[in-house]
């Protein structure tokens, strides 16, 4: 049988592909869900002028902590950054652009990248400072803001299983961002703990289908940040 | 003598009933969970995907891969789902949550909160507190009564910015829990060793009070 | 312990609280996903000038079939009646209105109610006769239709499995519309093969959380028109 | 000698390319199933949120739940997910169908593709045709050359309300196989019993001919 689907691959080789100046989505909620593996092969390979688009921070001496902490991001679209001094004292000093977005807005703005649409309308955040400069339109006498979908070139996630087509199971609230950053971006790098043969998960329990991944990476639950420290939002 | 945080919260987990869908935020009303009676049915939601969390039972290890919003250990109870961000900020929007607790910066009398941003000082983000008060039905705000110069928390209007406009229905502190109503703040409950006077001097916003069915907590 | 939560009903007692005129969302594409026992129960019980939204109109003598054959829907939002000839009778004679959307836009539309927006921006359509009439804005020098969610006052769904508080977990092509409706409508109503406690169903392999039902019901796949006989879209 | 549906699903089938995700609309179409060597790694995507889908196993009982668009009984091969429709057409938005298979009321010289509408005699709706048709890569038309009264389906400009504008890649009838490209449909293989001026004379649109080059099949 051929096996161009096979999306099995190193992680460095993985990681090669991508460029300077790359807009980034990397998964995760604090801790949980964030691709630690991808993002220390990032750190190691040393990429730069990178955009990153993350819910939070981490912690700065952890997962993107690091990547800002060694100056490598321009750029950061989240919600909150509240728990890595390290990010606010770059942000304070201008050498950090922090783009902040209400954290049910982010997550729908990427989703809606995955969607294949252009925008959404909605009424959160009218009245308030976060809302200013928005495109506002009305439609049946309310006014709706218009939100744009978040796009990236890339994006790094973290699954609980894989199979070798890149069909992702999440597991717990290491769920997050994840299966909308993996429908958002024009290359999808996946790490699992697990790499399983096609057909060795329930088609009912597949979060992301293998349509959405470019590649899979294994990495071990033993040996990753993942879950070994203390962490916060 | 409970601590003002202790009075706080005992006073705060009397606005939960059974049946209902709970929000924590982050800090103070995260310890809420501490004060939910165990046979108490209610769902308690946390922002990151998860329905149903409640504390890790002692002696447990935690999963790595489950946390609150706070960054906390969880554990979930029968019946919890995990989902993922979209998903969780849709079951805020379509008004599923039914009551969330939150800390403020100022709060005022026409039920405006400020919880997220000190221009100049403090703007690490909003997370995901604005659609948390734009769409919940009642919103407790829970805060100390003045902050740390002594300065009220408690104002006409609110001068930082908003998190949400008109949102707030009950605000609790260690002073006293107040309504928000079309007319003003109402006090409901008063601290038991404080008096009327005392409240009003410690609050920058008019309070309505009707000592005949002013309660004491 | 309090049991307020507890949401399994007897189905009459579920389809009765639905009122004349209403607006019902029905999942389904097709037979698999049709709520056939609660679509049963409520031509039995006889409520009239219904709005229905449904991806199709199954066949004439099943599901939503049998409610327009009996004239008890006023009006039908779809993306396809093709096998349906009494639907298509029906709307030939004036009786029926139909109103025709691409599937995946109704889907959306479905889902953009479900996540709480007003609508979402598109492009799917323009420069063809289905586009026609739709409010269009410039953005970065693109156009773009706005497409306003569509909301219910009633879901119907069908799930393979439930608990007492509502979560549902649905099975291979009968997933389809019903998640999207499940979040989208005022009130829920889902019918389920098995109803376990609370705790019988694994968090992460939950489709729809408890929140967003009202409604649970349980039938039994051996006595019910799901899946004993061919159907087609 | 193969009927004419067997030629245009023989040649069709020479489309698919080991590791593409392949969608087949209802009708003709959906037979190219059959048509697959079985050692070809395709996953085959249907719209109402399958992807991976497979012929049943002969003598296998169908799975009550398990259809394709078309409403045929259908297995799934390792490796397969369902999903919602959501889902199921953000996959093809996202332009991650690489090619789809559709018949055609009429298609033209630009692309344009009418399959869903003639006004006044068959309008049930549209389905997923229309995003199918916008969205993916590759759109290979299969229908007669001709109508059942003789007129061609190959036209100067659609008449019929447009599925899509521009977005068909090659049309397969059992006259000939036509590649859409910007100078017009230029004529890759002729039926193997065909003339060429037969050919043109069955077509209602100019076609680009290069004998030197023409196929046979």
């Amino acid at each position: 049988m051929t096996r161009l689907n096979d999306k099995y691959m190193d992680i460095d080789a993985a990681i090669a592909r991508i460029e300077d100046g790359a807009s980034i989505m990397v998964g995760g909620f604090g801790s949980p869900g964030t691709p630690f593996a991808l993002l220390d092969a990032l750190l190691e390979q040393g990429q730069r002028r990178l955009t990153l688009i993350k819910n939070d921070a981490n912690e700065s001496d952890i997962g993107i902590g690091k990547l800002i902490g060694a100056g490598r991001v321009d750029r950061l679209i989240t919600s909150h950054i509240g728990l890595n001094r390290v990010a606010i004292e770059e942000m304070n000093a201008g050498r950090l652009t922090v783009e902040i977005h209400p954290q049910g807005l982010l997550a729908e703005k990427i989703r809606c990248a995955g969607a294949g649409h252009f925008g959404f309308l909605t009424d959160i955040g009218l009245g308030t400072e976060i809302g200013e400069g928005r495109r506002e339109i009305d439609f049946d006498g309310k006014t709706w803001a218009v939100e744009p979908a978040i796009h990236a070139d890339v994006a790094l996630v973290h699954a609980d299983l894989a199979d070798r087509y890149g069909n992702l199971v999440y597991r717990g609230t290491a769920i997050n961002f994840n299966p909308l950053m993996a429908m958002a971006a024009e290359r999808v790098i996946a790490q699992a703990f697990a790499v399983k043969a096609p057909g060795g998960l329930v088609p009912e329990q597949i979060h992301t289908p293998c349509a959405f991944v470019s590649q899979i990476v294994q990495v071990d639950p033993a040996t990753s940040e993942q879950g070994r420290r203390a962490h916060a939002i | 003598m409970p601590s003002d945080q202790q009075r706080i919260l005992a006073r705060a987990a009397r606005e939960i009933t059974a049946g209902q869908i709970v929000n924590l935020g982050i800090g103070l009303p995260t310890r809420l969970f501490h004060y939910l009676p165990p046979d108490l049915e209610v769902l308690v939601h946390s922002e990151n995907g998860v329905l149903g969390c409640q504390l890790i039972d002692n002696g447990a290890e935690a999963d790595p891969e489950m946390i609150d919003s706070g960054g906390a250990y969880i554990g979930t109870r029968p019946g919890a789902s995990v989902f993922d961000s979209a998903l969780s900020f849709a079951m805020i929007r379509r008004r599923r949550v039914g009551i969330t607790f939150m800390g403020a910066f100022e709060v005022d009398r026409q039920g405006n909160l400020a919880n997220w941003k000190i221009p100049g000082k403090f703007s690490p983000g909003i997370g995901g507190a604005m659609e948390l008060a734009q769409k919940v039905e009642r919103l407790v705000v829970l805060c100390s009564h003045n902050d740390k110069h002594g300065n009220p928390k408690i104002l006409e209007h609110c001068r930082l910015p908003l998190t949400a406009p008109r949102c707030v229905s009950l605000i609790i502190t260690e002073k006293a829990a107040m309504r928000v109503t079309h007319s003003g703040l109402e006090v409901v409950d008063i601290a038991e060793d404080l008096s009327v006077d005392a409240l009003r001097a410690a609050t920058g916003a008019e309070l309505i009070i009707d000592e005949s069915r002013l309660g004491r907590f």
